[in-house]
């Protein structure tokens, strides 16, 4: 029915699987949805947030998904500005991943404010010291990047590119790809840098406070480079599902490598640096302002912030997977490939976790209490609505759009068209 | 042409907890001052709309060696270095400020949109969210302050250090032809309620004021007080806030230090 | 990227291109839209959306100004406070409005619907400030000796009233005289100046 | 030309770029903005013109000025008045909260009778009229003393007259609500032999030593007691606070010693016994002013040795000697009783040994000490006129039995009304007037009050709220807040010096309410000659400027007078000395603690009340400030928190915030527990002033009230109301 | 309501937050114009070229 949309050379389940798929998907959307409109209209009373939890679910959602959507500038920078030409068979997708996690954030950060008809003082009354502030631009400034990435993809559908005007467009906006590429690490690196900034200015807040360069904490680079680092370990691991999902082989092997690879190094510089920060943090940065490392882990068992935080932030999803990473022959083994970037997308969103809730958790004035917190269902579900808008627009693009270059090669249609 | 009168002023507290008892009076006062709203459920202090909130702290020894103290929390109005308080530069829509003038930090509720940088960057917790609608008992609006607005849902409110009452001071003064302030002619709500005179309100900057002979500032050391009795709460993260505590008890001026930390409970 | 497919999708979409004939009409299509939205934007909304109301009573500030003896203030003051007392009360106007003193419709109207029912007039006030709005009258005209004119227009010579102010409008004055410029983010006025 | 997609693409994108270049995105994206910052739910507050009205906070007997801010006719906030004797600006936070008492939606909006079940609105004058006609039944019926009335005050002209509209009705009836003023009267009356209230100069104290009285905690006059606090400490004074658990005053003492409840009187006792046998006491005083020191001497001295004391309080001998050293050594030493805030008068024999303490070290009637401040003798009524019902109906004994041979000391015993109503098999009050009070949540042992009153044919309430007692009533008759109305406030609960205060309506009435004093006014006038022939006044107005005479143009512009010329008189026993002994001191029983009912093996705990300044006991709920300002060990959400020490908690296998089921002898309820090192091992303790089930949202149903779990306990020697707590059992719910 | 009333100053922190975003953001912006009007241009070139042609 519509296979005068799908790509030539590749085959595609039923309309009929696919009108499903979506449908439970768009199920799971409209359920967030739902709760957005909940929250639009009663406020942020719908969430389980406090005075003492005044980011929570969301503004880590928002961290994780920037991070883990860093795979398109990076992978953007390597094809295009470093020259690694593999990658093309893989930007289309690290592209797509990009724009499904930005706008993601774009739209939980539309849900966070207190106030989304006047969000946009942050642009029109912008104070301009603040990291957030830089946040906002950047972020807004590099999804427009994003789009002007995916534009090109969605023109080189069949049935668009019919249009000539259309295909020029998409001819000269892959031919000047590289420029705005550039443009997007350059908007990249400042708003995941303001990102690790939003914490590490806090110094009202010891436990994500750090020193720095200039007006510029450790943190701004460190969840710039971890973003580099995770980014492309979160497109391997999208990529991977996709093709369990589809039973395809999509991308060939050698990318995956390469990728896997630089991927691995990203990773293990980064903990290099993650862990002396954390040792100058524990044993230079808060003992100045009177805090030991042991404050700012529970004492209680079974405590969701315990010291086991940091082990697994660090060694379990840091260490382990730069190493299984690093090692050919290791990341060579499909499964211990997955593992690893499994286990460094997950050491992403920890340290998202740590910096975000653990700061806010983990009391500074020696008379209160740790504060707790457990997101309502309104929180939760506007948190996955993001992720079935994603799962749906990846589906869309995989279905109607070449995303996949080497696809019709690695799966040939049998007495094909 | 600046029309600034005269000298800059610092205003700030210092709060005797050897005096204060606990009775919450200066919260009262304040929310009827401020426009406060009150809700059904205000047992979860997190959720709660306090500007001034009174802590009971423990030295945490068993009975019967336990002591309690009450410290009362207003807005510790912060200056940071040169005015750069935790919180204000955080804000991305200028919505809060710190003025030179007075010491003052500023949290303007139209201008704010609620994303709640600045409550994360607060140490001391002062800074709270309007999470519901600012709704009064039937009638009660009735007993709203004009001079303070009602604040919508949706954005962070804190103490002004009662602003209105210096605007209201100045106003009187300049009826008089006056443009300086006499000490106690512009004062707090809650330092006015205390029965127990347990806070003092003034300008630190005039060693003629009972809060500066008292506080004795060092303006060497970030404003850290030369009174062996007064300290500052966690004064270690360079807040450098404008309220002063007095107590003769150790463990209670530790327990305002970043060092002490308090066992867990269970 | 480029492959032969996309030449023949480039052609076949040329072939089509020729059907629909010239751009001519996309154009003229494109102005007409431009033009309908600018006409909605720049007249219909603002005449259907905002409206304006009239006073509860048509009141002339030129025949009283006439009449009393102390000009402006002889009706708006300062109290002992140092606030400024703004429109006056009915308990001020009565002083004079006790009964009609003309066969003026407006004040027999005022005479019988309010004074004589003891209510308050709803009188709109174009410079009424927001409640977010702190503006000391006391600062403006004791301190700074601004005139009342300079703000309110030649208000109690005429009957037209001069458009609301914005915050703009402060601050341009605010910005020129430095009023109090110990803004830490602005190096400007602060805020609480003027809001709280 | 064809209207195609394409054209119509075209259309779109030039509306979309007209539209931009026209005012209408922008304008609106700034009008939304503006809306969210002027949302018309968003309650926007009047201007206007700031006044202040001086007057007297009547929401509690400390008799504090104050300042009533208002913004042209709304009442915006109530503050201390600066420059009065007693508070000197500072305010508690119940008086701060007057205003919304004002503006409270459990305000009852007109006379209201009960139909039904139901309450229907009626007129003041069919009101009046029924219960006129029902009172002049009674009359006819030869019961004058079947009617009975019930006030937190019997003092100032409102009180006056009430008893007077009683008086010449005929009943003996008048009842004020039980107080710690109850017994310091009394313990004066004994050993001084002044009808006066009891004034405490904790301001020039040097050594203020508390039996468990919760000086910062409402005891007195909260607002003088605060700020005396700090004045005391100013001058180097120092306190010393006992009390089983660590309460505010305990915590902001510069000692706290714990003792087992109940033996207070007896640690007092043991004090005078090491000050005696050391030869502490003042020899000037006790020789020159005092008589029957000898038989004191003995009393003290037989079973108060420090070690007997320390095996009963708890209290190691070592500690109660090195105390009384410090107590007698004191230049101004200053002993004060009365647990709490003094809501429960409490043993008399346990004030008699404070107030012994007191005489032994001289500080009686002299800065610092205990001041007999007597009653302002400004109400010079003529003598009403009796008739013979009247006069017959006042020569019927009390109901409460207060005065009679059973109880000869007490004047008032409301604690005995529910006992009398309920022996008897047809009601002896056959007509309750309540006028601010709540005995339905305030007495001990509810249940039973709610019962006896049941019993009563008609109840009327004078209550502007609609409290437990008012929602049990046959007719409330509601009268204005304490911020609509004049009243006249004779003294300051505790203040060492006479001070005469007026309460002054800030604002004119909101609702179709009246003065109490009119209430009785027209109520004697609708009952006709001969009471209403004792009522000459037109209205309450007239009756308190007539009364108040040269005092009123003083006291409406100051809101006060003192008299600067008061110093404390002589005694007025027979002796002219302070007696230690007298006939009537004779009279009473040995001294002995009470104890907590309840059986100890099934209740092992003790359930004690303890009060603060944030939560209002008495006539008035808790406004909605206080609500918010309770602490979060105190009630979450609708639970009361009990505070138990760990080692309770512990063997009960209670950890923080846990619920628990707590059982009196009384009763059950569903509580949770606070764990704290404040409170002695055994104890339970609880607030008093919440399980409210009349009022507004923000307070009914909100925690238990106490006095549904403890039970009324009367005191031998006197007959008050003197329990302290019960027995009690607490398990994991 | 605008931000020149207020918030606004020109110090080294406008200058190179601004500058930076106003650079970055001309890039994207000329870089689409370019594309845009290429595209047009292509189009319009590419329809001749069809017509010369007599392709198809």
């Amino acid at each position: 029915m519509d296979s005068a949309l799908i790509p030539n050379g590749v085959k595609r389940c039923s309309i009929g699987q696919f009108a499903v798929w979506i449908a439970i998907n768009g199920a799971i959307l409209l359920w967030g949805v739902w709760a957005l409109l909940l929250i639009y209209f009663k406020g942020l009373n719908q969430t389980n947030m406090t005075n003492a939890y005044g980011f929570a679910l969301w503004i880590w959602a928002d961290l994780a998904v920037i991070a883990l959507g860093g795979g398109a500038f990076f992978t953007g920078l390597l094809r295009y500005i470093i020259g690694k030409d593999e990658l093309k068979h893989i930007i289309n997708y690290a592209v797509l991943i990009g724009f499904v996690c930005y706008s993601s954030a774009l739209l939980i950060l539309a849900i966070d404010v207190g106030q989304p008809l006047r969000a946009w003082f942050i642009f029109w009354h912008a104070n301009v010291h603040s990291m957030l502030t830089e946040v906002a631009f950047c972020l807004t400034c590099y999804f427009g990047v994003l789009t002007i990435e995916y534009i090109p993809l969605i023109l080189e559908n069949r049935q668009l590119n019919r249009v000539p005007f259309f295909h020029h467009l998409a001819h000269n906006m892959h031919h000047i790809m590289a420029l705005f590429a550039a443009t997007g690490a350059f908007l990249s690196f400042f708003h995941q840098g303001s990102l690790g900034g939003v914490t590490g200015v806090l110094y009202g807040r010891p436990f994500g406070f750090r020193t720095g360069l200039l007006v510029w904490p450790w943190t701004f680079f460190l969840y710039t480079w971890s973003a580099a680092a995770c980014g492309p370990c979160f497109t391997i691991f999208i990529t991977r599902i996709t093709e369990m999902a589809t039973g395809k082989k999509l991308v060939k092997d050698n990318v995956i490598d390469l990728l896997a690879k630089i991927a691995g190094w990203m990773l293990a510089t980064y903990m290099v640096a993650k862990i002396i920060d954390t040792w100058y943090w524990a044993a230079v940065t808060a003992p100045s302002m009177g805090f030991t490392l042991m404050d700012f882990y529970s004492n209680n068992p079974g405590s969701a912030y315990g010291i086991w935080i940091l082990i697994a932030e660090i060694l379990v999803c840091g260490v382990l997977p730069a190493v299984l990473l690093l090692m050919p022959s290791l990341r060579r083994n499909p499964s211990v490939l997955f593992a690893a970037v499994t286990l460094a997308v997950l050491g992403a969103c920890l340290n998202r976790w740590v910096m975000v809730l653990q700061m806010q958790a983990a009391p500074v004035l020696s008379f209160e209490p740790w504060f707790t917190y457990f997101p309502s269902w309104q929180e939760v579900a506007t948190t996955i609505l993001p992720v079935a808008y994603g799962v749906i627009l990846i589906s869309l693009s995989y279905r109607y759009l070449p995303i996949f270059p080497q696809e019709p090669e690695l799966n040939p249609i049998e007495g094909g068209k | 042409m600046d029309q600034h009168n005269g000298s800059n002023k610092k205003f700030g507290m210092v709060i005797d907890l050897d005096k204060c008892t606990g009775c919450g009076a200066c919260m009262v006062a304040c929310m009827a001052e401020n426009n406060v709203p009150v809700r059904e459920d205000e047992t979860n202090k997190m959720l709660s709309l306090h500007w001034m909130r009174v802590y009971r702290l423990t030295n945490g020894k068993p009975f019967p060696q336990s002591e309690e103290c009450f410290l009362p929390r207003p807005c510790q109005h912060c200056e940071g270095h040169h005015g750069h308080s935790p919180c204000v530069s955080v804000c991305p829509a200028t919505a809060t400020d710190y003025d030179m003038h007075t010491g003052i930090v500023s949290q303007i509720p139209t201008r704010c949109f609620g994303c709640r940088y600045c409550m994360a960057a607060c140490p001391y917790h002062v800074r709270q969210f309007n999470w519901w609608d600012p709704v009064w008992p039937d009638g009660m609006e009735r007993m709203l302050n004009p001079n303070v607005s009602v604040r919508m849902r949706g954005i962070v409110e804190k103490c002004s250090f009662c602003y209105h009452r210096y605007q209201i001071a100045k106003d009187k003064a300049y009826a008089e032809g006056r443009r300086e302030l006499q000490e106690g002619e512009y004062q707090t709500a809650c330092t006015q309620a205390c029965p127990a005179g347990a806070i003092l309100f003034g300008d630190l900057n005039n060693p003629k004021h009972a809060v500066a002979r008292i506080a004795q500032p060092d303006p060497a050391r970030e404003g850290k007080s030369r009174n062996p009795n007064a300290f500052r709460l966690l004064e270690r993260l360079g807040t450098n806030p404008k309220i002063y505590y007095l107590s003769t008890r150790e463990w209670v001026r530790k327990a305002g230090d970043t060092e002490v930390r308090k066992p867990e409970k269970a | 990227m480029e492959n032969p497919k996309a030449n023949i999708t480039s052609t076949a979409a040329g072939q089509h291109e020729k059907k629909d004939g010239a751009g001519g009409p996309i154009i003229l299509f494109f102005i007409l839209g431009l033009a309908a939205s600018l006409v909605v934007g720049w007249v219909f909304v603002p005449e259907t959306f905002y409206y304006t109301k009239e006073q509860p009573i048509d009141f002339s500030h030129a025949v009283h100004n006439e009449l009393v003896d102390n000009g402006c203030q002889s009706c708006h003051f300062f109290r002992a406070d140092g606030s400024y007392s703004g429109s006056p009360r009915l308990a001020q106007c009565i002083e004079c409005h006790q009964e009609a003193n003309s066969d003026d419709p407006n004040e027999i109207r005022f005479v019988e619907e309010y004074v004589k029912k003891g209510r308050e007039v709803p009188w709109l006030v174009y410079s009424r400030q927001p409640a977010c709005v702190f503006f000391s009258h006391a600062a403006h005209v004791k301190m700074a000796a601004i005139d009342c004119v300079t703000c309110h227009g030649p208000i109690g010579e005429s009957d037209s009233l001069r458009p609301y102010m914005k915050m703009d409008d402060c601050a341009e004055c605010h910005a020129q005289a430095k009023v109090s410029a110990g803004s830490v983010q602005t190096q400007k006025d602060g805020c609480l100046v003027c809001h709280h | 030309m064809k209207i195609d997609r394409r054209s119509f693409l075209a259309f779109v994108i030039g509306g979309a770029a007209g539209s931009t270049l026209s005012p209408l995105p922008w304008k609106l994206t700034d009008d939304i903005s503006i809306w969210t910052q002027n949302w018309p739910w968003t309650p926007v507050p009047p201007r206007g013109e700031r006044t202040f009205v001086t007057s007297t906070c009547t929401l509690c007997p400390g008799g504090c000025g104050i300042s009533v801010c208002k913004v042209d006719d709304r009442v915006i906030k109530v503050e201390g008045l600066k420059g009065h004797p007693v508070n000197d600006g500072g305010i508690c936070p119940l008086g701060l909260s007057a205003a919304q008492l004002l503006y409270s939606s459990t305000r009852v909006p007109g006379p209201l009778k009960k139909v039904a079940g139901g309450w229907q609105e009626v007129s003041w004058s069919s009101a009046l009229g029924d219960i006129a006609f029902q009172l002049s039944e009674l009359r006819a019926k030869a019961m004058p003393e079947s009617v009975a009335w019930i006030s937190e005050s019997d003092r100032g002209t409102t009180a006056e007259l009430c008893k007077r509209l009683l008086t010449v009705f005929g009943s003996p009836n008048y009842i004020r609500t039980p107080s710690l003023q109850d017994t310091l009267e009394t313990a004066l009356y004994l050993t001084q032999g002044q009808r006066a209230m009891a004034g405490f100069d904790l301001e020039q104290a040097d050594f203020v030593l508390s039996f468990g009285a919760g000086l910062i905690e409402g005891w007195g006059s909260p607002g003088h007691m605060l700020r005396a606090r700090s004045a005391m400490r100013a001058h180097g004074g120092r306190i010393t606070h006992i009390d089983p658990r660590l309460s505010k005053t305990a915590a902001k003492a510069d000692r706290w010693i714990p003792i087992q409840p109940g033996t207070e009187g007896a640690l007092a006792l043991g004090l005078a016994h090491v000050i005696i046998r050391e030869g502490l006491f003042r020899k000037e005083f006790v020789d020159g002013r005092t008589a029957g020191f000898e038989a004191f001497k003995q009393l003290a001295g037989e079973g108060f040795a420090p070690e007997a004391v320390a095996k009963l309080t708890g209290i190691d001998a070592k500690t109660i000697v090195g105390l009384a050293q410090s107590f007698a050594g004191a230049k101004k030493p200053l002993a004060v009783c009365g647990r709490g805030s003094g809501r429960v008068p409490g043993g008399l024999q346990e004030a008699l040994a404070v107030h012994y303490l007191n005489a032994l070290v001289g500080s009686i009637n002299r800065p610092g000490g205990v001041i007999a401040v007597p009653e302002p003798e400004y109400i010079n009524w003529p003598e009403p006129e009796m008739d013979a019902t009247a006069s017959k109906g006042m020569q019927q004994p009390r109901l409460d039995g207060a005065g009679s041979s059973e109880a000869p000391l007490a004047r008032y015993l409301l604690n005995r009304l529910p006992k009398a109503l309920a022996s008897a098999s047809a009601s002896p009050v056959q007509a309750l007037f309540v006028s601010g009070a709540n005995p339905v949540h305030g007495l001990a042992g509810t249940a039973a009050v709610a019962q006896a009153f049941r019993k009563i044919p008609l109840i009327v309430s004078l209550s502007p709220f609609m409290d437990e007692t008012a929602a049990m009533a046959h007719y409330i008759l509601p009268t204005h807040t304490s911020l609509e109305r004049y009243e006249d406030v004779p003294s300051a609960l505790g203040f060492p010096r006479p001070v005469l205060g007026l309460s002054k309506p800030a604002i004119k009435p909101l609702l179709n309410t009246k003065h109490a004093g009119d209430v009785v006014i027209e109520l004697a006038r609708a009952l006709r000659s001969p009471v209403a022939g004792a009522f000459p006044w037109a209205d309450y107005e007239g009756c308190l400027k007539q009364t108040l005479g040269g005092s009123w143009a003083a006291l409406t512009k100051a809101g006060f007078v003192v008299d600067a010329k008061f110093s404390p008189s002589g005694f007025e026993t027979a002796s002219k000395k302070f007696e230690f002994k007298n006939s009537e001191l004779a009279k009473l029983p040995a001294f002995a603690a009470a104890a907590a009912p309840g059986d100890e093996r099934s209740f092992p705990l003790l359930l004690v009340p303890y009060d603060t300044l944030r939560l209002a006991v008495g006539a008035v709920g808790s406004p909605p400030f206080l609500m918010k300002t309770l602490e979060e060990t105190v009630l979450q959400q609708d639970d009361v928190l009990v505070e138990i020490n760990p080692s309770t908690a512990g063997g009960l296998g209670l950890v923080e915030g846990a619920a628990a089921m707590l059982s009196t002898p009384q009763g059950r309820a569903r509580v949770r527990v606070h764990i704290t090192d404040g409170i002695m091992p055994g104890l339970v303790a609880m607030p008093r002033g919440l399980g409210h089930t009349a009022h507004d949202k923000f307070l009914a149903g909100k925690g238990v009230n106490i006095n549904d779990l403890i039970a009324p306990v009367e005191d031998p020697a006197s007959g008050f109301e003197a329990g302290w707590g019960i027995r009690a059992k607490l398990a994991k719910a | 309501m605008f931000p020149f009333s207020f918030e606004w100053v020109w110090d080294m922190g406008h200058i190179v937050f601004h500058g930076g975003l106003w650079y970055a953001l001309s890039i994207l912006g000329m870089g689409m114009t370019y594309c845009i009007i290429k595209a047009v241009y292509d189009t319009v070139k590419s329809k001749d070229g069809g017509h010369g042609s007599g392709h198809h």
